[in-house]
């Protein structure tokens, strides 16, 4: 693999942090130069990462070293093909993202919008960092500071339950990052490095096997919180009290999705597919994770909350994501990992339509949306992509990660886990149908007469854009920038080492 | 707290005695005390700081770090007093 | 044994004015009474330090006598005069004694002044009364 | 170095000590302690450090004692225990 | 609250012996205290129990003639710049050595400027700093019993 | 000029205190700039030491020109060099940050203020820079008595506080010289270098094993080491804030250098940890006083209280950290005593800024505390990141190599330890940032000034704002560099017979 | 009717007359208090600068006397006679006799030293006696208790004026064996006699006699005074 030393990745994380301290140092007098340095850096951003693909196509490996903390421990950046995956996903988001922030914070007139911004602009630089980290601790570094910066977000609204609710997140979070450093700081302890490598390196370190479960257990706990496995998953709903900017944010884009990287980096590049099969943890894992997957859809089927259930179908979507990577073969894991990034952009759509409806009509719950579809077409439209891609039906970009998963299932000879997918499709379709349903066949409450009211445009147009990319993704998901290219690139890679 | 005082006292006491069984006999003129570093001075006090009363040569001049520590140990106790205590006279200085 | 308790009879006699000032330091309420303890303490600790300058067997003070004064360069008996250093040490350990009593004295009129009391036990009543 | 005479200092100074803080009348304790540090002082000139005796005896029964007794003497003189 | 009233250790007394007494000790006390500092190269004594029995001499005239009349030979200004100065002499000693090229209180570098050779130059030093111990010794010594004694120095 | 560093780095500060009194009859105005020069002078010379060792490596400096064993050496290395500089500079910092404080609280002290001031940093200064085990009771006591005088002097409580850290002070001060006196008579000599050549001949004796003994309770009382640390919660809480600004991170961690050299240094890990339980016992007491410090802390209101217990935990990290006695885990606590010494002096400074402007230190009365003083909560949230174990901040990588350390030793509730406590620290500081940054007004304060009533900006003056700026900073950058100062620094700072 | 104005007149030039009396008589009040100030003023003048004149003299005796004591006594003391500790000896004793000199010498009235001194060193044979003298009674007493003991506080009123000499005398009564001097108040002398012999003894006051005598107090003109300020009053003229 060749090895290429560029300050790329750096420069991508930094772009995003500089932004922020420019956001906070130009205040909430000056909104437009405030905004303008969020687009400014998102763009910016996509296209350093954007320019990344061309070299990570070709296998090669690019790397930046920024500090040695100890012997064998740096700060250092690499980008590989997995995360390239995650920060492609996250940057491009974040476009859409910022722009819909634009309307959305402007439209609700909210309070504190420099803090919000400049959390924002963290967020992502976190994000971004977790991508390109090489070794762990570079890993964790990211992680906690997304872990802070998203903590303004979630209690943004100063509210006694967005207060509690940022508490339960900042309560989950914290307590998992302990976790996580302990179970980093015992890797190395056994193994004397913390680099990432395809295919796993824990193994060759002197850990005997018990102990190595108990280090797996602990990093699936440490990621798993983020990722909201099962029972760990109580701070997500809570945290619906957020904006519903960082609600997409938090759902489809940095968090849940750094949490789901995080796992798969510990059972693809930490751990490894030989190793997991050597301890036989794989399947433990993958029973585990089956329960999350059922029983959050389940769980949604009983939320009226929109978001709340919004956050449930996350739940199940990241599970599938994680199951697919425990499976271990080849399709189930490009399945995975390329639905990391499908997901992304539907689950982005369907909370940005949750935002636009709350925005225009301040409705929050499932109950009250009869006949919103015909108020707001668009966005509803782009909802009822969002929804279907996710039930797993053609064309749509959700269907071909599912089709993957199905298939990895097979070959991992596991029925269980193709019904597990099956199952979830269907709870999938069975709570975001009556929502399509109501909200453009119902009646509305007698005397309202519904008439067309789109969201302000600078949250229309992502709405679509994202709606739009999912269903061109689902056509050719190898367009523009070659998610499927590269998601294959990586698994291989994870094998060919294996 | 009496009894906290006396369970300390009397530990602290166990102690001691405890490192007293090995302790060289009482007034031993070739005890480590009296053999490794001071015959120097008894030696050279004379000769080198032309001051008879050891003591003071050890003092003020061999140790004479200590001493300006323990002055400053007499000055830093004054002036803790004076900024405890001293309230502003009247009339008397600024 | 008996060697044990009688050869050694100073360092017990140090050992329990150390264990007679620590206890008054700890145990006792007053606070003035505390000080003493303090000066007890102090001083057993200076009291055993001048124990280990000792030399038995015709050593003298440590002051030179006579002649060896002007003849600075004939050999001095080492065996005739006592260790200085524990000395040296103790005449500072001392004078940090006397200042940390100056000091606590101070501290302690400090206390009178706002409590009116110098019994510990008191002035804790009188804290959480006033609820500082 | 007579053991007879360093024993029967020690003993005085040990109930000297115990006196010291028994005594209720703070005044007294005071002065007991003064009477201590002497006695300790003679001890130190019997152990022959003469300096150590100098300094005691100006200070410890001296100096530290009148402090004591003006420290008393602006405080109160009865003690609890 | 009613504070007890307490003794006062700096009024001055109306007993005639302990008065006349102490004047006529005093001048002693405070000459065989320079004497304790200037020979404590040749007898046990020094800085500081010169110090010490100095301080003693001026508490017991405070005691003895009163707060005011012991201010008027020492002001309060006095004995703060005395304080200072007293411990300024002695690392002003040290300061010296080393401005003079050698380590700091090193005293055989006074050689340079006494011209009486290393030992002398040596004990001429012990003497420098056993006279700045003295004065910061007694300076604080009063200071001291006057800030405990009066509770710091109340009305004239 | 340059060898002469070692001893003026003491005496320029001890020379300087005794012009002070003068200057203060003369003019009190100028006792401030002439403190704070001074320091600045200290500061520049401590700078020079490190800056000699690194060059020409360690060095001795013999005061008075006499030989080691006889004369009083100061032993300059790697660590004490790096301790002076942190004691140096953060006393500067303090000096800086004091002007306001002290007009404020001490009108009419202000000249023997600023002497003790700088008696105590010279006796702090003198403690590590010395080679002689009596040289360092001396200085300790300079310190210790400066230290009782400035605390008695603070606000209701502080003097009866201040008499029981006398008496406890007192009684550590005495174990030393009682730990001193026991190794005096069994070697004969008080030099650091030559006992660490004797001892090792004779570490079976009981004499050497009480005079350990008492070494260890005398520095554990001045270093409010767990179960000694009673005087201390009330005398720091009590002080003056610039007063317990320059104690609370100083004291506590040149009494965790003094630990570290004694059992290290004057004595052979060797002895330390295998002759003795005493590690053990220390690491157990360190692990009580991490719970112990962090639940107290927990039940305070007052801000200042809460740090103090926050300091008792602290401080349990070191000892902890000396406790496992292996290279990386004293690593760990040198490193701490760097982060730590600015995170408390930061977070002291704080406290102070927000009790001389807002006036209260109730961390329920901190409403809306991110609009009156921005900068100070901002340096204040990275602070208590850091304390929370948050990457990038410095606090994080002495917990790593902490962790580290315990994994390498085995102590795996140790290692438990330090997670909790960290989480424990995030919640004690997310209370009071959510308090600052996210709790509205309280109605019944909202109604004076109506729902339109803007808080006012109103930043502390600019002298303690720029040292609170500048810890911030650094706490920062020595998160970032950490791995640069343990490469060129703790490296060596580590007693060479690991 | 002219009666009427007529002694209207007269009462007024009578009115007219008083008024100009008062004023006159408040002018020349005036003119002798100006002057008698001024007088005043001069007077104390002239005092101020008699005493002072008489207050330097009398230090700079002071300070030699004091510091030819001190340089004996520190003589005494020092052991070492070479020029260097000497002069460190004139040294400390300018320094101490600078400090202290209104100490040693504070009465101003004590009279001429040579003689005190004289007489002083013959009161010690006397006293010694008298010491003598008693412990022999006191022993006596102390062999024979129930006879003779008789303890009473008796108290006398002195004719001593200055304190050096009320001190003396004080001493002298405790330094004999049976009585001690309890208190001394504005002149009174409150003894503690431990039988009715040495009372007596006391009572007949020859002890306070000599005391007096030594200190040329009560029955002796204080012709040193009188000597000191003749010629201060020479030049003042």
């Amino acid at each position: 693999m060749d090895v290429v030393c560029s300050s790329r990745p750096l420069w991508a994380v930094l772009v995003s942090m500089i932004a922020a301290f420019l956001i906070l140092a130009t205040g909430e007098k000056n909104r437009n130069i405030r905004e303008s340095w969020t687009i400014i850096a998102a763009l910016i951003k996509f296209l350093i990462v954007a320019s990344m693909i061309p070299l990570i196509l070709q296998g090669k490996v690019i790397e930046y070293t920024l500090f040695t903390f100890y012997p064998g421990i740096c700060l250092q950046f690499r980008v590989d093909a997995f995360g390239m995956m995650f920060g492609i996903v996250a940057s491009s988001l974040w476009i859409a993202t910022s722009f819909y922030s634009i309307g959305y914070v402007r439209s609700l007139n909210e309070h504190a919008q420099t803090r919000y911004f400049f959390a924002f602009a963290m967020c992502l630089s976190s994000a971004i960092g977790i991508a390109f980290s090489a070794n762990l601790l570079t890993l964790l570094i990211f992680y906690e500071i997304l872990t802070i910066a998203t903590y303004p977000l979630v209690a943004h609204k100063e509210t006694p339950e967005a207060i509690i609710g940022g508490r339960k997140y900042l309560v989950y979070t914290l307590v998992a990052g302990c976790v996580l450093l302990f179970a980093i700081a015992m890797t190395y302890y056994l193994t004397g490095t913390l680099d990432f490598k395809a295919g796993g390196f824990i193994g060759e370190g002197r850990g005997s096997n018990g102990i190595l479960i108990l280090l797996f257990i602990m990093f699936i706990l440490g990621f798993g919180v983020k990722a909201g496995i099962m029972p760990m998953h109580e701070w997500l709903p809570t945290a619906m009290v957020a904006p519903t900017p960082v609600s997409a944010l938090l759902h489809a884009v940095a968090v849940v999705k750094a949490g789901v990287f995080g796992c798969l980096r510990v059972i693809l590049y930490v751990f490894g597919p030989n190793l997991l099969h050597d301890l036989g943890l794989w399947i433990l894992l993958a029973y585990f994770i089956s329960i999350t997957v059922v029983g959050a859809g389940f769980l949604a089927l009983g939320q009226d909350h929109l978001k709340r259930r919004l956050a449930f179908s996350t739940i199940n979507n990241l599970a599938i994501i994680i199951l697919g990577a425990i499976l271990l073969t080849k399709s189930s894991m490009t399945g995975g990992i390329i639905h990391l990034a499908n997901h992304a952009f539907m689950k982005i759509t369907l909370f940005f339509c949750a935002g636009a409806i709350y925005v225009k009509t301040h409705k929050e719950y499932v109950s009250q949306l009869d006949g919103v579809g015909r108020q707001m077409p668009m966005t509803m439209g782009a909802f009822a992509i969002g929804a279907l891609g996710l039930s797993g039906l053609p064309p749509i970009n959700g269907f071909i990660s599912k089709w993957f998963l199905c298939l990895g299932a097979l070959e991992a000879k596991q029925i269980v886990f193709l019904f597990v997918f099956l199952t979830s499709a269907m709870l999938d379709a069975a709570f975001f149908f009556p929502i399509i349903y109501n909200s453009f066949f119902k009646k509305l409450p007698a005397g309202i007469v519904p008439h067309f009211d789109e969201a302000p445009m600078l949250m229309v147009i992502p709405i679509t854009i994202t709606a739009l990319l999912s269903i061109v993704f689902g056509i050719a998901p190898d367009a523009f920038v070659r998610f499927f290219s590269i998601a294959s690139l990586a698994v291989q890679n994870i094998l060919g080492a294996g | 707290m009496k009894v906290i005082a006396l369970i300390a006292a009397i530990m602290t006491g166990a102690l001691l005695i405890y490192g007293i069984e090995e302790m060289p006999k009482w007034g031993d003129p070739n005890s480590p005390a009296s053999s490794h570093v001071s015959p120097l001075y008894i030696q050279e006090a004379i000769e080198k700081t032309a001051t008879p009363n050891m003591v003071t040569a050890v003092l003020a001049d061999y140790r004479g770090y200590d001493t300006l520590g323990e002055t400053t140990v007499i000055f830093t106790a004054g002036i803790a007093c004076v900024l405890m205590l001293r309230k502003k006279r009247k009339g008397g200085g600024d | 044994m008996l060697d044990y308790v009688i050869g050694k009879y100073n360092f017990w006699i140090y050992a329990v004015l150390m264990m007679i000032g620590l206890y008054a330091m700890m145990g006792k309420k007053n606070l003035v009474k505390k000080l003493i303890g303090m000066n007890i303490f102090q001083s057993a600790i200076i009291l055993f330090y001048i124990s280990t300058g000792v030399k038995t067997g015709g050593a003298t003070v440590p002051i030179l006598m006579g002649h060896a004064q002007e003849h600075g360069h004939q050999a001095i008996d080492v065996a005739g005069y006592l260790n200085p250093l524990p000395h040296v040490l103790m005449l500072t350990a001392i004078v940090v004694s006397i200042a940390t009593t100056g000091v606590a004295l101070a501290i302690i009129i400090l206390i009178y002044r706002r409590y009116n009391t110098l019994e510990e036990n008191e002035i804790l009543k009188i804290r959480k009364d006033t609820g500082v | 170095m007579i053991w007879q005479l360093d024993l029967i200092l020690c003993i005085f100074v040990i109930i000297c000590a115990i006196a010291a803080i028994t005594i209720k009348d703070l005044l007294a304790a005071v002065i007991i302690l003064g009477a201590y540090s002497f006695f300790m002082c003679l001890l130190w000139t019997e152990m022959g450090a003469v300096d150590v005796a100098f300094t005691e005896a100006s200070v410890g029964a001296g100096v530290g004692t009148v402090l004591f007794i003006a420290a008393v003497s602006k405080t109160k003189r009865r003690s609890k225990d | 609250m009613i504070i007890k009233s307490t003794v006062d250790m700096t009024r001055q007394s109306d007993d005639v012996i302990v008065k006349t007494l102490s004047r006529l000790l005093i001048p002693f006390i405070q000459i065989y205290a320079l004497y304790v500092i200037a020979h404590g190269h040749y007898s046990p004594g020094g800085g500081f129990q010169g110090g010490v029995i100095l301080g003693a001499s001026l508490i017991l005239l405070v005691i003895t003639y009163g707060l005011d009349n012991a201010l008027r030979r020492m002001t309060e200004r006095l004995n703060t710049i005395l304080c200072s100065l007293g411990v300024f002499i002695y690392a002003g000693i040290g300061l010296l050595c080393v401005i003079l090229g050698g380590n700091y209180l090193d005293y055989k570098e006074l050689d340079q400027i006494l011209h009486v050779g290393i030992a002398q130059a040596r004990s001429l030093g012990i003497l420098g700093v056993e006279v700045g111990v003295g004065i910061a010794v007694m300076a604080v010594m009063v200071s001291i019993f006057l800030d405990i004694a009066t509770g710091g120095l109340p009305k004239k | 000029m340059a060898e002469q560093f070692p001893a003026l780095i003491i005496v320029v500060p001890l020379i300087a205190a005794f012009f002070i009194p003068v200057i203060g009859w003369w003019k009190k105005q100028l006792c401030y700039p002439w403190v704070v020069a001074v320091l600045v002078v200290t500061f520049i010379s401590s700078l020079g030491i490190i800056n000699t060792i690194m060059t020409t490596g360690k060095f001795s400096y013999r005061l008075g020109g006499w030989a080691p064993p006889w004369g009083i050496e100061y032993a300059l290395d790697y660590l004490n060099a790096f301790v002076l500089v942190i004691v140096s500079f953060i006393s500067l910092m303090v000096a800086v940050y004091s002007k306001k404080s002290v007009e404020d609280e001490l009108p009419e002290k202000t000249a023997p203020f600023y002497t003790l001031f700088l008696l105590l940093v010279a006796g702090l200064l003198g403690i590590v820079v010395t080679g002689d085990v009596f040289n360092l009771f001396v200085f300790l006591e300079i310190s210790s008595l400066s230290c009782y005088a400035l605390i008695a002097i603070g606000e209701e409580g502080a003097p009866i506080a201040s008499f029981n850290y006398v008496i406890m002070g007192t009684i550590g001060a005495c174990f030393y010289l009682l730990g001193v006196g026991y190794l005096y008579i069994a070697t004969g000599s008080l030099n650091m270098a030559d006992l660490a050549v004797i001892l090792p001949n004779m570490y079976h004796s009981k004499i050497i094993l009480v005079a350990f003994a008492f070494f260890t309770v005398g520095v554990m009382v001045k270093g409010a080491v767990f179960p000694l640390h009673i005087w201390m919660p009330d005398a720091y809480s009590t002080a003056p804030s610039a007063v317990s600004a320059l104690i609370a991170p100083l004291m506590t961690k040149v009494a965790a250098y003094v630990m570290i050299r004694i059992m290290f240094t004057i004595f052979q890990p060797r002895f330390s940890v295998e002759t003795v339980p005493v590690m053990t016992v220390l690491g157990w007491l360190s692990f009580i006083a991490i719970f112990a410090g962090g639940i107290k802390a927990l039940a305070q209101t007052d801000l200042k209280k809460m740090l103090v217990y926050i300091l008792v935990a602290e401080v349990g990290y070191i000892v902890m950290g000396v406790s496992v006695a292996n290279k990386i885990g004293l690593t760990g606590a040198i490193l701490h005593i760097l982060n730590d010494a600015f995170m408390m002096a930061c977070l002291f400074l704080v406290v102070g800024a927000i009790s001389y402007r807002i006036g209260t230190r109730d961390i329920h009365k901190l409403h809306n505390l991110n609009k009156i003083m921005p900068f100070t909560m901002g340096a204040f949230t990275i602070t208590a990141l850091s304390m929370a174990g948050i990457p990038p901040a410095c606090g994080f990588f002495s917990k790593w190599y902490l962790i580290l350390g315990t994994i390498e030793a085995g102590q795996w509730a140790f290692a438990a330890a330090l997670l909790c406590s960290s989480l424990i620290n995030a919640v004690l500081f997310f209370r009071v940032i959510e308090c600052a940054y996210f709790k509205p007004m309280e109605p019944a304060y909202a109604n004076d000034g109506g729902e339109t009533h803007m808080v006012q900006r109103d930043e502390a003056p600019l002298t303690m704002l720029v040292p609170i700026v500048i810890m911030a900073a650094g706490i920062i950058l020595l998160g970032i560099f950490s791995g640069n100062i343990i490469s060129s620094i703790i490296q060596f700072a580590v007693p060479a017979s690991f | 009717m002219e009666v009427t104005i007529l002694v209207q007149a007269a009462d007024e030039s009578f009115r007219i007359l008083e008024e100009s009396r008062n004023r006159a008589r408040q002018v020349l009040d005036t003119a002798a208090r100006l002057t008698s100030e001024a007088q005043i003023l001069q007077r104390k003048r002239v005092e101020a600068i008699f005493k002072g004149a008489k207050q330097t003299k009398a230090d700079v005796i002071k300070f030699i006397s004091t510091f030819i004591l001190l340089m004996g006594f520190w003589l005494l003391l020092s052991g070492h006679y070479d020029l260097f500790h000497i002069s460190i000896g004139v040294l400390c004793c300018g320094l101490v006799s600078h400090i202290s000199h209104n100490l040693l010498f504070a009465n101003p009235r004590a009279g001429d030293m040579r003689v005190i001194v004289k007489r002083f060193i013959v009161y010690v044979p006397w006293l010694m006696y008298q010491i003598i003298m008693s412990n022999l009674h006191v022993a006596r007493l102390a062999l024979w208790p129930k006879k003779l003991i008789d303890p009473k506080i008796i108290e006398f009123k002195s004719k001593l004026e200055s304190d050096i000499s009320m001190v003396t005398l004080a001493n002298s009564i405790t330094l004999t064996p049976g009585t001690i001097t309890v208190d001394v108040k504005d002149g009174v002398f409150y003894v503690h006699a431990v039988s009715k012999k040495v009372a007596e003894d006391l009572m007949t006051g020859e002890m306070e006699d000599r005391v007096a005598h030594i200190f040329m107090e009560a029955d002796h003109v204080y012709v040193q005074d009188i000597l000191d300020m003749a010629p201060i009053f020479v030049e003042l003229k």
